[in-house]
């Protein structure tokens, strides 16, 4: 048995971001959608660290890794007051129900 | 008497009834008998043109004046080196005696408008008319070039324009004004181009330089057919004014105008014009264009004299006769007759303006009853206008001791000699046979309103000869119908000062390969006058001489004939009319109505471009603005959806483009839906589309 | 005359009055008028001094030094990198015979149009103030020489035109506002891509010795200061010459304006309230044929001449189309302007015959439709006011009714005829003698000559259908014109019969211009086959 | 870690210093005054104005911040330049107006204390463009754009009470997220690629050693999709219209004038800096072939232009036709990019400065509109010029110059976009651009159509000015009047900054 490559890590970052992707414009609470994102980032953080693990450019992917993480941990928290705020308005947090601003 | 001061005489006679329209038509309001300044002004005018005649012709100098100015200059144009337009004036006999007719005609006229006219609310306007209608004559006959000849043309047309309308208020005479003036465009249009060649090639619009040159050989685009073109193309101009067929509708329908008006404008000078204006150019007319000009003329002398026969209102027969006569002179022109063409010209101006204003006084007697069948037996009433009438009409008809004869007479010659060496026989058969039928329908005009029975006795009742002012003119006419004016020899114009001395016979400058063979320079001439020029050769006034005798004997017998004729069905009713019109009913009609002249125009030319006009504005507003910004599809998207276009459209979405950039703004909103996820998609897809459109191999 | 700047005064002196007028309060209607009127009489005296002092005998065209009353000022020098070289605009106005009578013509017509604003009674300090900002551009598109300059004015006119006849115009006026105003742009955004083109083709050398790229008509006017790879240089072998002056023509043509893109101009003009209407047809669609002389011509010599059949094709189209569709109009003021869209094509085959008097007479004929048309509307103006209604046949009999009028009606309606002794023969003439004498347009000349014709119908039964036969009952109480009519009448009366009798009054204004122009363009014409006069 | 180096940096980035400073003192006012929040605007309109004098003072001199030691040569964070202390000035001004602009906003007033966080937050924004224009890092630009992003995103749905407001913030942050994740995984794979994010060794590595083309050109269409969502190009614009309805209008003012502005920024550096192998004489770029950026960028300007004007026709909400008329503009701008010539940049910026005049000027007049009739739709402004005329004439002078017509700052903008693509023969970019601008009178004149051409009905009122908004709008009109007239200064203030760090 081989041992798992950078290929691997890739595949498996293309999948997170794939399902990311996908979890963004299926899903119907806003806070699924979130996840979504948070998906998405991960997937690239995977990408920085497998590529700073297997390339020969130091431990910059890496930290970048942890910048990226902290600035989800944020964007979160962000995105859930402002659908906390939107649930106090709208009482639910059904994106699709959302589109009073439309054409 | 030098030239200086016969060019200002002239210059003076010219402007001076233009000064008098111009006071007037300002001042008419502030001085209600302004009009006898016109008076004045004219009778001044008059005698400035007897002392220009008698210094002219009385040989004080024989040679012409010639006077003219810069009227644009162009500088240095280039490649063409100085051009320049000229404007000016040249007096030579023919001008003098137009002068003199003219002036004569119009302060006659004048005069006899006071009692004519008299209470009518426009009378100050009426002289200033006339005014202005003099200024333009005079200014036609002075011309030296042609320029100044169209511009004065234009004129006359104008003034002509507003006599013929000056009663408005009758739809009738506002529809014959319009109908007067534009058919004297259609054959102004062809004058103009003529015009347009003859500059374009010669680069002056003076007579002289243009002949100098053709007798240089410079041609139009270097053809003879051009030259002949451009004669004709000229001529479609006298065409016009002198209502040559097919352009003679006009002239009877003017009759709307007052009947000294006719007399003046109608019968005597202004449609006299094209005749001379044909005499004018008549150095530069090839052969064929003569031969056309002379067909025209002997067509139209035929058509209209063949009108007269059937018609009722005094004026409009003689209006017809007025078109028949000047289809002679044309004709005479054509057939090369120069000096009899002008003398007709003239002794016709006296008689037939002499006939209007009798006929004016007739009407005036039977408040302007114009329908002869209303008419009879005025001739107790009113002896000098009668004797004015039956001079007039035996002139017209060419009985010996009348100015008539001798004209007539000559230029029939003419026409015969030119049968005789050309072969178009068909041009004196033309002329013997008006001949024939003037005499008769002038005199059925004179028995049916001055013979016989009143038919309407109230209105003969009324009926009284006309006041001094009118009856005065009618002898000064009268008496000019009568042949001692012109030679001692009642028979024999050619001895006759007015021919021998005063007019010159024509001159042509063409080249020769494009004269009559008559008209060639071979042999000797007669009297050769300027260099190039070519008057008839021998063979011609043999042919004349030939031809002197049979037409004196012919035309006598047809105008006697004629008046028998009318004698016998009108007179002692032999025949009744009646009957011989339900005889030949088909033909009386087709002469009643006019050869149905005006109602073929009217369902072709004027119908076509209403209804082309009509088109092209439906055109205009639903194609061209179509294809431009799509109203045409708009609109009738406005009016489907119009609430909603009310909005949109309207709302400065006005056109076409628009529209469709509306709609693309429809579909771009529709991506616009407001949900998130959605726009998510969008994106990704076009991100796809991207990668695919952007990978690099 | 030298240093007095007579032509900015003659341009600016409109803005003054308009910031005089905008400073005023609204409630002091009357002091507004005065102030318009006083600044628009200002102008016509400063074009007569103009005029006064104007040397006949100087070309103009593409000589700087024989312009006259130059002004040329820095107005915009950035020296840029090495990419862009040096960016100068000049302010650079003078006057030559083009412009001269373009001059005088919107001197007057403004100062008539302001008369015939004073019945304006709606929101007047908003209509006087746009009507000098018109007019100050209008000006300024007559004295420019340099393109930004031009294409500044050009564009200055659209948006006061655009309000004054939305605001102030008739029940579509919305409609006709917009129509005008998309029309414009379109044509002048193209004429933008143009001049910038232009730009970037031909340098000029500065005083310093370098050379910059320059919108100075002059310096685009001479073949030596265009560039190798210029886009729009005659000697860069796949240059878009024509194509730009397919562009620019399109953009003049849409103002002149030329089959088939004159429909913007008989909704503009019914629904524009009188003096704009005069305004509109007096000096506006002149700016299209001046543009084409003073641009196109000189600038594209070549391209000029070889289209020139082209553009004398559609002047004959306008002569004939113009008038058949006027014959079928029922609205006096459409009537009257499709008869102007008649008239322009006068100008422009004129003008395709590249020879003095053909473009002579276009010039001519340009200041002469200036005045009739003004004259016709203001015509149309004094019997809509009184009767509030402009169909023909409402109407008839008025001659007796209004007798001073009919006869103001009658000399302005002949004058449009062409009758000789008046303006408009004199030009019409000319162009005819012009056109007919170069072969290739002599056919067509033929053709358009039938425009004679038609405009005698279709004025002569508009004269019947207004003023001959009977008066209806409505109409007896339309009163004769007044003094304020007469004081916009008189004038143009006494122009119209002037120029007829003394045409070269006007033509030895313009002729050594002409000359001039025609010289160059055979100058810088190959193959050249300028015929006939 | 040796402090020259750091003092180094610090020196050449005191206006983001001045700004944090700013920011934090903000805060601890904010909590020191519960009450009061009249000082606030003054502090913040005090450190900008040292933090744009400082732009000024050091707008010549350049350098690298946060050096990181490579291989070859030093390369930093941050690459402090002209060309980026001109975005600087441009927002810091922006900024400035915006605080104005905010001080007369009624929405912002009504929130009563929570005026506090409007600035801090707003400084939060201002500190991220800062740092993005400059940032010649991947990372960097990824960081400071989300530092910008978290910011908007709560400005955006900063008035609690009305609900549009909280939608619209949703949809920013969600939409906000999606792109820059996306942006952020494009930049994973360029950092796999080339071992590096930083702008200057991905040039150097692009010039020497080849990558794989397919991967980079997906990698790059990513980040394009993230820096194209703040400049909003279609198709990355769904967000604006929905967010700039939605947000209170000065933040609506700002996101369209100054985040637009640090988007291009970071666009033109990243093009520049990352793909320009040299630059010839007269000014054009040679970009390095392994991506064609000028066909991607033309059509991307092509589509906003196009659906920008096209989409506005038919808006009746004046915010939404100036947020479509905005993403129009975009498209513009776009063009002046895809010149790929000086000439080109410097056509951006000048149009940007005039861009922010007549914008900012079209906005405020908006909002006191709605405030005063508590409308923004179109139909409510019926002769709202005969009511108001200052308004009216002042607002047609700002749509006339977003028309660009002469004689306003807006034609002068236009202009040079043109010369420069008629320089670089793009003929048909620029018939396209032309009849685009066609089009976006059809809306623009629709809303003078509204004020002047139709009666004033009753419901209608006066709209009183206070002084402060007329000196306001006078600041802004004046400008847009006069550089239609002379643009000279701003042309060459503009052609000073276009100095990029070594280049």
């Amino acid at each position: 048995m081989e041992s798992i490559g950078l290929n691997h890590f890739l595949v498996v970052s293309a999948i997170l971001f794939s399902l990311g992707i996908y979890a963004v414009v299926t899903r119907k609470n806003a806070i699924m959608v979130l996840m979504g994102i948070e998906l998405i980032l991960n997937s690239a953080n995977i990408n920085f660290v497998a590529f700073s693990r297997y390339g020969n450019s130091g431990l910059g992917g890496q930290i970048t890794a942890l910048f990226v993480i902290i600035l989800a941990a944020a964007e979160a928290a962000i995105a859930l007051a402002i659908v906390l705020n939107l649930y106090k308005t709208f009482a639910h947090v059904n994106i699709d129900e959302i589109d009073k601003l439309n054409s | 008497m030098n030239d200086i001061i016969l060019i200002n005489i002239s210059i003076i006679t010219l402007l001076l009834p233009l000064f008098g329209f111009g006071l007037i038509i300002l001042f008419s309001k502030r001085f209600p008998k302004l009009y006898m300044l016109g008076i004045g002004l004219l009778i001044v005018n008059f005698v400035l043109a007897v002392i220009l005649l008698y210094a002219k012709l009385s040989n004080f100098l024989t040679q012409d004046i010639n006077f003219q100015f810069t009227w644009i200059d162009f500088g240095n144009v280039p490649y063409l080196g100085n051009v320049h337009i000229d404007l000016g004036l040249k007096i030579d006999n023919i001008t003098v005696i137009m002068l003199f007719v003219v002036n004569l005609i119009s302060m006659l006229v004048h005069i006899y408008s006071l009692e004519y006219m008299k209470g009518d609310k426009r009378f100050n306007r009426y002289y200033a008319y006339l005014g202005i209608f003099t200024f333009s004559m005079i200014g036609i006959v002075i011309a030296n070039n042609l320029l100044m000849i169209y511009i004065f043309w234009e004129l006359v047309g104008l003034s002509s324009y507003l006599l013929i309308g000056f009663w408005y208020e009758k739809k009738s005479a506002a529809d014959a004004s319009k109908k007067a003036f534009i058919t004297n465009r259609v054959g102004d249009l062809g004058m103009f181009i003529g015009i347009l060649i003859v500059f374009t090639t010669y680069h002056t619009f003076t007579f002289d330089s243009i002949f100098e040159q053709i007798s240089n050989g410079v041609l139009p685009f270097d053809s003879n057919a051009w030259l002949t073109a451009t004669g004709i193309l000229i001529f479609m101009g006298a065409v016009g004014k002198s209502a040559q067929f097919p352009l003679h509708v006009w002239l009877p329908d003017a009759m709307e105008g007052p009947t000294p008006v006719s007399a003046l404008i109608h019968s005597a000078t202004m449609v006299a014009a094209g005749v001379y204006l044909s005499l004018r150019i008549f150095a530069m007319l090839t052969a064929d264009a003569m031969l056309v000009i002379a067909v025209v003329g002997g067509f139209t002398s035929f058509l209209a004299a063949t009108i007269a026969i059937t018609q009722n209102d005094i004026k409009r027969v003689l209006a017809y006769s007025t078109v028949s006569q000047l289809g002679y002179m044309v004709m005479a022109v054509g057939v090369g007759a120069f000096q009899y063409a002008f003398f007709h010209l003239i002794t016709h101006a006296f008689f037939k303006s002499n006939l209007f204003l009798g006929s004016g006084s007739v009407i005036h007697a039977m408040h302007h009853e114009q329908d002869m069948r209303q008419m009879g037996g005025l001739r107790k009433k009113m002896p000098v206008t009668y004797a004015a009438f039956i001079v007039s009409s035996l002139a017209i008809s060419g009985i010996p001791l009348t100015s008539g004869f001798l004209s007539k007479d000559g230029l029939l010659a003419g026409s015969l000699a030119f049968a005789h060496l050309t072969g178009h026989w068909l041009l004196p058969t033309f002329g013997f046979l008006v001949a024939l039928m003037t005499a008769f329908y002038m005199f059925r005009l004179v028995i049916m309103t001055f013979h016989g029975e009143p038919r309407n006795k109230e209105k003969y009742n009324h009926a009284h000869e006309s006041p001094f002012v009118m009856v005065l003119p009618l002898i000064v006419l009268t008496a000019l119908s009568l042949f001692f004016w012109y030679t001692p020899n009642p028979v024999g114009p050619e001895q006759g000062w007015f021919l021998s001395e005063w007019v010159r016979p024509a001159e042509t400058v063409v080249p020769q390969e494009t004269r009559f063979d008559f008209m060639k320079t071979t042999g000797e001439e007669v009297s050769g006058h300027s260099a190039g020029a070519v008057v008839f050769s021998e063979e011609y006034e043999h042919a004349m001489h030939w031809a002197h005798i049979p037409t004196l004997i012919l035309s006598l017998l047809l105008g006697g004939l004629g008046i028998l004729f009318a004698f016998v069905i009108y007179h002692w009713r032999k025949i009744d009319p009646d009957e011989l019109a339900e005889k030949f009913k088909s033909l009386y009609l087709f002469s009643l109505n006019k050869w149905y002249v005006d109602e073929f125009y009217q369902a072709t030319f004027i119908a076509g471009t209403l209804k082309l006009s009509y088109l092209l504005s439906l055109f205009d507003k639903y194609v061209v603005d179509g294809i431009v910004n799509g109203t045409a599809f708009v609109t009738r998207g406005i009016s489907t959806v119009s609430g909603i276009f009310d909005k949109y459209v309207v709302d400065g979405l006005v056109n076409f483009t628009a529209f469709l950039s509306g709609l693309i703004g429809l579909g771009f909103r529709r991506l616009q839906s407001g949900r998130i996820q959605t726009y998510l998609v969008l994106v990704i897809f076009s991100l796809i589309l991207l990668l695919l459109f952007f990978e690099p191999f | 005359m030298d240093g007095f700047p007579i032509l900015t005064l003659l341009t600016f002196i409109p803005v003054i009055g308009m910031i005089i007028v905008l400073a005023l309060p609204g409630k002091m209607e009357k002091e507004i008028k005065y102030v318009t009127l006083l600044s628009t009489a200002i102008q016509v005296v400063l074009a007569v001094i103009l005029l006064s002092n104007f040397d006949y005998s100087a070309g103009g065209i593409f000589q700087k030094e024989s312009f006259q009353f130059i002004e040329k000022y820095k107005w915009i020098e950035i020296f840029g990198g090495s990419w862009i070289g040096t960016i100068k605009i000049d302010y650079f106005v003078g006057a030559d015979g083009l412009s001269v009578p373009m001059i005088l013509l919107t001197a007057l017509i403004s100062f008539i149009a302001t008369l015939s604003s004073w019945n304006i009674n709606k929101s007047v300090k908003g209509y006087f103030a746009l009507f000098l900002l018109l007019d100050a551009a209008m000006m300024g598109v007559f004295v420019s020489l340099n393109f930004f300059l031009f294409y500044i004015f050009w564009e200055l006119m659209l948006l006061p035109m655009y309000f004054l006849i939305g605001i102030w115009g008739g029940p579509r006026k919305e409609y006709a506002a917009i129509k005008f105003f998309i029309y414009t742009l379109v044509g002048s955004v193209f004429m933008l891509l143009v001049m910038i083109g232009l730009y970037f083709s031909a340098t000029e050398t500065l005083a310093n010795g370098s050379k910059a790229f320059s919108f100075d008509f002059l310096v685009l006017m001479d073949k030596a200061n265009y560039l190798k790879d210029g886009i729009l240089s005659p000697f860069n072998p796949h240059n878009l010459r024509f194509i730009a002056y397919i562009a620019l023509f399109i953009g003049f043509a849409i103002k002149i304006p030329m089959f088939p893109f004159h429909t913007w101009l008989p909704d503009a003009h019914v629904e524009a309230p009188t003096p704009i209407s005069v305004i509109l047809a007096g000096v506006l669609l002149k700016m299209g044929t001046y543009g084409i002389l003073r641009i196109s011509y000189p600038i594209f010599p070549q391209i000029t001449h070889d289209i020139a059949w082209y553009i004398g094709l559609f002047g004959m189209i306008n002569i004939i189309y113009g008038a058949l569709v006027a014959l079928a109009q029922k609205d006096f003021k459409k009537l009257i302007a499709y008869s102007s869209v008649s008239h322009m094509g006068y100008v422009m085959l004129g003008m395709a015959s590249l020879t003095t008097t053909g473009i002579n007479g276009a010039i001519f004929q340009m200041f002469n439709h200036g005045t009739i048309t003004a004259m016709l509307f203001l015509i149309v103006g004094v019997v809509y006011d009184r009767a509030h209604t402009r169909g023909l046949y409402d109407f008839g009999g008025l001659a007796n009714q209004m007798p001073v009028y009919t006869g103001f009606v009658t000399v302005a309606f002949f004058a449009a005829i062409g009758l000789p002794s008046l303006s408009g023969f004199v030009s019409e003439a000319l162009v005819f003698v012009g056109a007919f004498g170069v072969d290739t347009l002599r056919t067509l000349t033929m053709f358009s000559a039938l425009g004679i014709l038609l405009g005698a119908a279709y004025m002569l039964w508009t004269l019947q259908r207004l003023f001959f036969g009977q008066l209806p009952e409505k109409w007896k109480s339309l009163k004769d014109i007044d003094a304020r009519e007469y004081a916009m009448f008189i004038p143009l009366t006494i122009i119209i019969i002037f120029l007829g009798i003394y045409p070269s009054a006007m033509l030895n204004i313009m002729n050594t211009s002409v000359n001039t122009l025609v010289e160059f363009l055979s100058v810088n014409i190959h193959n050249i086959s300028i015929g006939g006069l | 870690m040796d402090f020259t180096s750091l003092y180094d940096s610090l020196s050449l980035i005191k206006p983001e210093i001045v700004i944090s400073v700013t920011l934090l003192l903000i805060v601890i006012f904010d909590l020191i005054f519960h009450k009061n929040k009249t000082l606030i605007p003054y502090i913040a309109l005090a450190g900008l104005i040292i933090g744009g004098i400082y732009v000024l003072s050091d707008i010549s001199n350049s350098g690298f911040a946060f050096v990181i030691s490579s291989t070859s040569n030093n390369f930093g964070l941050l690459a402090l330049d002209s060309f980026g202390s001109y975005f600087k000035f441009l927002i810091i001004i922006t900024s400035i107006l915006i605080v104005f602009f905010a001080k007369h906003s009624l929405e912002i007033k009504n929130t009563g204390t929570r005026q506090g966080e409007f600035y801090t937050l707003l400084f939060g924004m201002i500190l991220g463009m800062m740092f993005m224009i400059s940032a010649s890092d991947l990372i960097m630009i990824y960081v400071s754009m989300e530092l910008l992003s978290f910011s908007s995103y709560v400005l955006a749905g900063f008035i609690k009470l009305r609900d549009r407001n909280s939608e619209a913030s949703l949809k920013y942050i969600i939409f906000g997220g999606v792109a820059s994740g996306i942006m952020l995984f494009g930049i994973s794979l360029i950092y796999g690629l080339t071992g590096t994010t930083n702008l200057y060794q991905i040039n150097q590595v692009l010039q020497s050693a080849h990558v794989n083309l397919i991967v980079l050109s997906f990698s790059l269409l990513l980040v394009v999709a993230g820096i194209g969502y703040k400049i909003s190009a279609v198709p990355f614009h769904f967000w604006t219209p929905d967010v700039y309805e939605g947000a209170p209008v000065s933040i609506t003012a700002f996101l369209s004038v100054a985040s637009k502005a640090a988007g291009f920024a970071i666009l033109i550096r990243l093009i520049k800096t990352a793909f320009v192998s040299n630059i010839d004489s007269v000014g054009n770029w040679q970009l390095i072939p392994v991506f064609d950026w000028q066909t991607l960028l033309a059509v991307l300007a092509i589509l906003t232009m196009t659906l920008g004007n096209f989409a506005a026709l038919w808006q009746d909400n004046l915010k939404r036709m100036l947020a479509y008329s905005s993403i129009a503009h975009a498209g513009y701008l776009l063009l002046g990019i895809v010149v790929f010539s000086e000439i080109g940049i410097e056509a951006v910026l000048i149009y940007f400065a005039v861009y922010m005049l007549m914008n900012l000027g079209s906005f405020y007049i908006v909002m006191l509109i709605a405030d005063k009739t508590g409308s923004e739709n179109i139909d409510d402004y019926g002769g709202l010029g005969y009511v108001t005329p200052f308004l009216g004439v002042s607002f047609a002078v700002f749509l006339v110059s977003l028309t660009g017509l002469p004689p306003t700052a807006g034609f002068i903008g236009k202009l040079y976009l043109f010369i420069a693509l008629i320089d670089a023969k793009m003929t048909t970019l620029a018939v396209i651009a032309v009849l685009n601008s066609v089009v976006s009178l059809y809306y623009y004149i629709r809303v003078l159509k509204h004020m002047f051409l139709k009666k004033p009905d009753g419901n209608v009122r006066e709209i009183k000015l206070s002084a402060a908004n007329i000196v306001y709008i006078v600041i802004l009109l004046i400008p847009v009047l006069l550089l239609g007239i002379y643009f000279t200064p701003l042309v060459n203030f503009a052609e000073s900054c276009l100095a990029f760090l070594h280049f």
